[in-house]
């Protein structure tokens, strides 16, 4: 566990995990979504991204996961010191194998697939045996509330079931970081909080770099080390909100003034974009 | 659920019934000259007393079928995912297998023989060329429709190429395969058949023809009949492997809906 | 299939490949196989289908055979094509080809086809025959429609979508017809114009002709010995070939029975040996295809055939 | 863009003429009697003697055709239709529509003679006969593989059964009925000449079966040659018609991504 | 608009929009989900479920919509006197035509056609011409933040963007009962603050029933007049939880004392359930 002073500041000698430099970016047709954008995790921080619909965080989530290819500006991935780019003009860097591990916004399960074999499907990837994978996934299983789901089609799952299986299936697929976007958007409250405390706890012992999209600003401010806000399109710059709570995290931290403090910059930031995307 | 099943067959047999006595009616009120069409009643005595005959030469016919479809199925597969992996094979691959399907196997007929023989293997490449063309095509379709955010969440993990086929693509152009399976079983019949008129000693579509020039009608029939039971039976069989291999994608309709 | 390799006992390996399913016109073959002519000869023959008489050409041609049971007028016109032919012995010395109308249709002769449709099996060859009997019947040829009527040739005729036909056999659908109780007259082309040919021949390739001559020529004489046997005992070899194909399809006994009386005195050559052929007859009929451009180049007769 | 078009269709021209140059090549190498397989120096030059009358028989050939595809299409649909609508017709068309492809049509020829003559009307019989079951079949699996939920939607907004068809089912089986008339296209030559060969005066399938009884290879081939073209071309208008319907439906994979 | 009193309390003369009477369902193969439930709404009210994911809201719905047949229970739909059904005895009702309005959970939109399109099946399922319903729904699409998108396909779409044009076309479609299955779980909270207003302002202009399922409290508490608890499986019982605030209402509410009362009712109503459903 890193000090409150570590997790936060940005020191200089801090090894990055994710770094991004003047990212650039639009759909062909389209007016583009990122001008020049950067920003950087490092090693071992939980980044939360905050930005209105249709702002294009899925479509960052594609270009870090190597899906999309920036028409300008460098994404590096896995450790490396910081802000030292070796070459800075060097072409956009296809990031490596294995080396992400993405959680999309919509459970793209395999309609052919159990929930166990769902599940076990990015360990697999991973390179564990199918029987090994499976193992591991059963024993996971009643923890994600998915015990008696374990045979079930993807299509006699209930939405919130199917979010758990995509979010169990990525987080078992390893990677030095983890992005996760809106991973418990159909999750009650209840379930979600469960959900929040094993990926802290998961994050805590692995040390893993996480990028983080939701829309819950309260999700946001509890779980990461930062909270980047974009409130225009295009974007070109993310305001920062350091979140200065101690770790572990209580539940009851949200009555905490600091807490309050950073929701309401949250909001103003959000509210103030003038027609993002797609408004 | 058995019963269940027992009764869905009902409306089938009574269909066929009916086609039946429609078939005898017909010929007997139309006097339909019985070397064109002769009479049902003809038609099954000829069955059985040439039963013998009849049932050695459906079993070379199965088994120039089945051989065929052995073989279309192995390379249409392999055919759809070289189009599928690859845009130059895309390109000359498919141009190529259309024009095999334009071209009259008769005008081939010298070639087939002079590589393929007078035996087995000449009726078989007739199958292949028959069933070859819809395995490929709708599997190729099967590939294509794969669900791309699938592919992109694989790729996005680092999937090897071999995973994406074996953990995607295949399994997704699996339904495609089993149209075009279903539509080769039922082809490769007639595949056969023309492969027996290219010049052969057994199977019915010799027995039909040769039966066609004796002008003896029933006989014709006989065979036809025999050669659509066959035809349809491989259907079915190819519909039962695609119920079983394609168990639990298809049912959300079915399972506890109204409709 | 090769031929060329020879048999464990020391037989020479002959693939012959029939012009149609076996029938009558088949049982001296199956009489030297059975009577045992063939093996005396030192020869292990095969009989084929194919799937029509021009592949049977091409391949005795290409050497994938080595003898083929053709027509006269197609080896002439094969050689015409540079397709390397040669016919080895007439076996039907006769047309069997003719032309057939219903009796009830008034066509006396085959002046009487002005304004009628004939049908024919998409065979150039048979339009042309057709033309010059209405020719030489003092009828004009032009005024006789074609149909080509593909396989059917009988069931065209029989649902009056003609009214005659030509392509069919006497020894074999003339038969079938008149055992459906059609009356049919039909009219002999080598009566009105056409020279009289060889329907059926036995031919082999030029070069296959030069390695195995001797061969080819033992199976002439076993097969004539076949034939002089049918011809003495046209009972007992016709029940050989009717049992023979029941295994594969069984034959109307009575129909072949009937065709085999019809053929006998069209494959007897009279005082020559069974198969010989004329080189009057060949000039002639090379002479006919040539008139009625047929041909598409110069066929010299004694090519075309050989006595062995 | 143009300029991509473009340059993708140097690699087809570029395979078509190494096919060009392995035939006449092989040919001649490997002394293949020309009765077996023709130059295709002589093929172009008989190709080119013969144009008037090859262009008349391509018309025929072409007009039977693009009628069958036509009828086919309607009627298959409609069949298609019919299967998913009702169990009994999927239980009782299903079978019927099997047997038809297993019938040697030859033996049916008399029938088929009789019922349309040997004009134009039996050939496209036999085009229909060829052609309506692959497009029945696809567009049947079209029209189950249409995404169930969607229909549960529309239900309960009581959409009826008029706006399920036209708004849901047959919008979602567009893409079968594409790979069915894509299939049909290639296949529907093949018919044509098969229904010339049944008889008739015109059309290529005829033209090349005299040259085959006339014993000219080449022509045999040149005529082969314009309906390989043929097959092709109709595959290709089927191919971009499937394009065009389709436009904007699978482009997930292509637009922006990398692979 | 109703007075405080009028919305809450369950006065006997009321006229229901929705009864439903013991209804028993699960599917087959599978522990039952509802075990004799039984609830209503009035005409008029705005009716939120909670429940924990996987506890059967959506299955709920499906039953609700006539997409799946009840095993036991009567469900009503449409206008009637309160208690009293004809015939108790009666088979369930199969829901009349286009009395519901159902959006479901997944956006299930049609990939062929455009968003202009896809939201104007609605109105034309309601028997609205083609033109007619695309010109009512390009007046909308600015306040959905959709203008831009208007041709676009739905694979073209954010997440959030796909489900306000499932919403749009549900909303559009008319119906007397509302069924909202977690419409706004994929938005930022500025986009649902709007989403929530605009539904609120149409409830309270057309007076629709609407049942409404979300796993967000404070945006239950927030809307309805009543929230539905169901906290253990298989559900029999429903707790209801009366949110007795003024309407209109506004964002402050939830300083609230009555706001952080019902909240915390809802949580331990929500905690307390044992292992439901899949869990
Ligand atoms: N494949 C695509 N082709 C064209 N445009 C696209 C594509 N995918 C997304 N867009 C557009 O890019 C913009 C950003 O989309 P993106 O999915 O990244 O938004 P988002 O920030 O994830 O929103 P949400 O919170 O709603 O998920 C939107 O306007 C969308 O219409
Ligand atoms: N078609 C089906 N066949 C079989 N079981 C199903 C089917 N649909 C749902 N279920 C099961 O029914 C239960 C309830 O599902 P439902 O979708 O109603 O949950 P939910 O309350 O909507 O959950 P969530 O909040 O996660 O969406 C789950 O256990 C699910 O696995
Ligand atoms: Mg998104
Ligand atoms: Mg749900």
């Amino acid at each position: 566990m890193r000090s409150e002073a570590e997790a936060v500041a940005s020191i200089p000698e801090r090894r990055l995990a994710l770094s991004v430099q003047g990212l650039t970016y639009g759909f062909p047709g389209a007016a583009p979504l990122f001008d020049g954008l950067s920003f950087d995790a490092a090693e071992g921080e939980f980044v939360t991204l905050l930005a209105a619909s249709g702002l294009g965080k899925t479509t960052l989530f594609r270009l870090l996961a190597g899906l999309l290819k920036p028409q300008a500006g460098t994404i590096r991935i896995g450790t490396h010191a910081d802000r030292k780019p070796e070459n800075p003009e060097h072409s956009p860097a296809s990031p490596g194998k294995g080396r992400v591990a993405y959680m999309p916004q919509r459970d793209c399960l395999m309609p052919w697939r159990s929930v166990l074999d769902n599940a076990a499907l990015g360990l697999e990837l991973a390179g564990v045996s199918r029987q090994e994978a499976r193992k591991r996934v059963r024993e996971l299983l009643p923890a994600f509330g998915l015990a008696d789901a374990e045979t079930k089609r993807p299509y006699k799952l209930s939405g919130g079931m199917r979010q758990r299986v995509s979010f169990l299936r990525s987080m078992l697929a390893g990677g030095d970081v983890l992005l996760l976007d809106e991973p418990f958007s159909a999750l009650d409250a209840m379930t979600r909080m469960e959900m929040q405390l094993w990926l802290l706890s998961v994050w805590e012992r692995e040390r893993k770099t996480i990028l983080f999209v939701t829309h819950d600003i309260d999700e946001a401010l509890l779980l990461s080390d930062r909270v980047l806000v974009a409130s225009s399109s295009p974007v070109s710059a993310l305001h920062e909100i350091p979140v200065r709570l101690r770790r572990p995290r209580r539940y009851e931290d949200v009555l905490d003034g600091t807490f309050a403090d950073a929701k309401r910059k949250a909001l103003a930031l959000l509210g103030r974009r003038e027609g993002g995307g797609s408004r | 659920m058995r019963r269940r099943r027992a009764a869905s067959a009902v409306p089938v047999v009574l269909f066929v019934l009916l086609l039946a006595v429609v078939w005898q009616l017909g010929t007997t009120l139309f006097r339909v000259p019985h070397y064109i069409v002769p009479k049902l009643s003809d038609v099954l005595v000829s069955l059985w007393e040439d039963r013998g005959v009849l049932g050695r030469h459906f079993a070379v016919t199965l088994e120039e079928s089945l051989l065929g479809l052995a073989i279309s199925a192995v390379f249409g597969t392999l055919t759809a995912a070289c189009i599928e992996g690859s845009k130059l094979a895309r390109r000359t691959l498919y141009p190529l297998l259309v024009a095999s399907q334009t071209v009259p196997i008769v005008a081939l007929s010298p070639i087939m023989v002079m590589w393929f023989g007078y035996e087995l293997w000449s009726k078989v490449a007739v199958v292949v060329l028959f069933t070859f063309f819809p395995l490929a095509v709708n599997t190729a379709d099967g590939f294509r429709s794969a669900d791309a955010e699938i592919g992109e969440w694989m790729r996005s993990m680092g999937a090897s190429r071999r995973a994406l086929w074996t953990k995607w693509k295949l399994p997704s152009a699996l339904p495609g395969f089993f149209t075009g399976l279903k539509l080769a079983a039922a082809i490769s019949v007639g595949g056969a058949t023309l492969g027996e008129w290219l010049g052969g000693e057994a199977g019915l579509g010799m027995y039909a023809k040769r039966a066609s020039n004796l002008l003896r009608g029933e006989a014709v029939f006989a065979g036809v009949l025999l050669l659509s039971a066959m035809g349809i039976g491989l259907f079915l069989a190819a519909s039962l492997l695609e119920r079983f291999a394609l168990a639990g994608r298809r049912e959300v309709r079915r399972e506890g809906a109204v409709w | 299939g090769s031929s060329s390799k020879d048999g464990p006992a020391g037989e020479t390996k002959l693939t012959v490949l029939l012009d149609w399913y076996p029938n009558a016109v088949h049982t001296f073959l199956y009489e030297a196989e059975e009577q045992g002519y063939f093996k005396e000869a030192g020869l292990d023959v095969t009989l084929r289908t194919p799937a029509d008489t021009n592949d049977a050409l091409k391949l005795v041609a290409a050497g994938k055979a080595d003898l083929a049971l053709s027509y006269q007028m197609q080896v002439a016109m094969s050689r015409s094509e540079d397709i390397p032919i040669v016919s080895v012995g007439a076996i039907v010395r006769h047309p069997l080809n003719q032309i057939f109308v219903q009796e009830s249709s008034g066509v006396r002769s085959p002046k009487d086809l002005e304004g009628r449709t004939v049908g024919y099996p998409s065979i150039p060859l048979d339009q042309e025959i057709v033309e010059t009997m209405v020719k030489s019947d003092g009828g004009d040829p032009s005024k006789v429609r074609f149909v080509d009527v593909g396989w059917d040739l009988i069931p065209s005729m029989t649902t009056k979508k003609v009214d005659g036909i030509i392509g069919g056999y006497i020894n074999h659908e003339k038969l079938l017809l008149e055992k459906e109780g059609e009356k049919l007259s039909a009219f002999d082309p080598s009566k009105y114009g056409v020279p009289d040919y060889y329907e059926l021949v036995m031919t082999t390739g030029e070069s296959e002709l030069e390695r195995k001559n001797d061969a080819i020529k033992k199976f002439m004489e076993a097969a004539a010995k076949g034939q002089q046997y049918t011809a003495e005992h046209p009972d007992e070899a016709l029940k050989l070939l009717l049992d023979k194909q029941d295994k594969e399809f069984p034959l109307d006994p009575d129909v072949e029975k009937e065709s085999l009386n019809v053929l006998l005195p069209l494959m007897d050559a009279g005082s020559e040996p069974f198969g010989t052929q004329s080189e009057e007859s060949w000039t002639r009929v090379i002479g006919w295809l040539k008139e009625h451009g047929l041909l598409k180049k110069d066929v010299a007769p004694a090519d075309a055939f050989r006595n062995l």
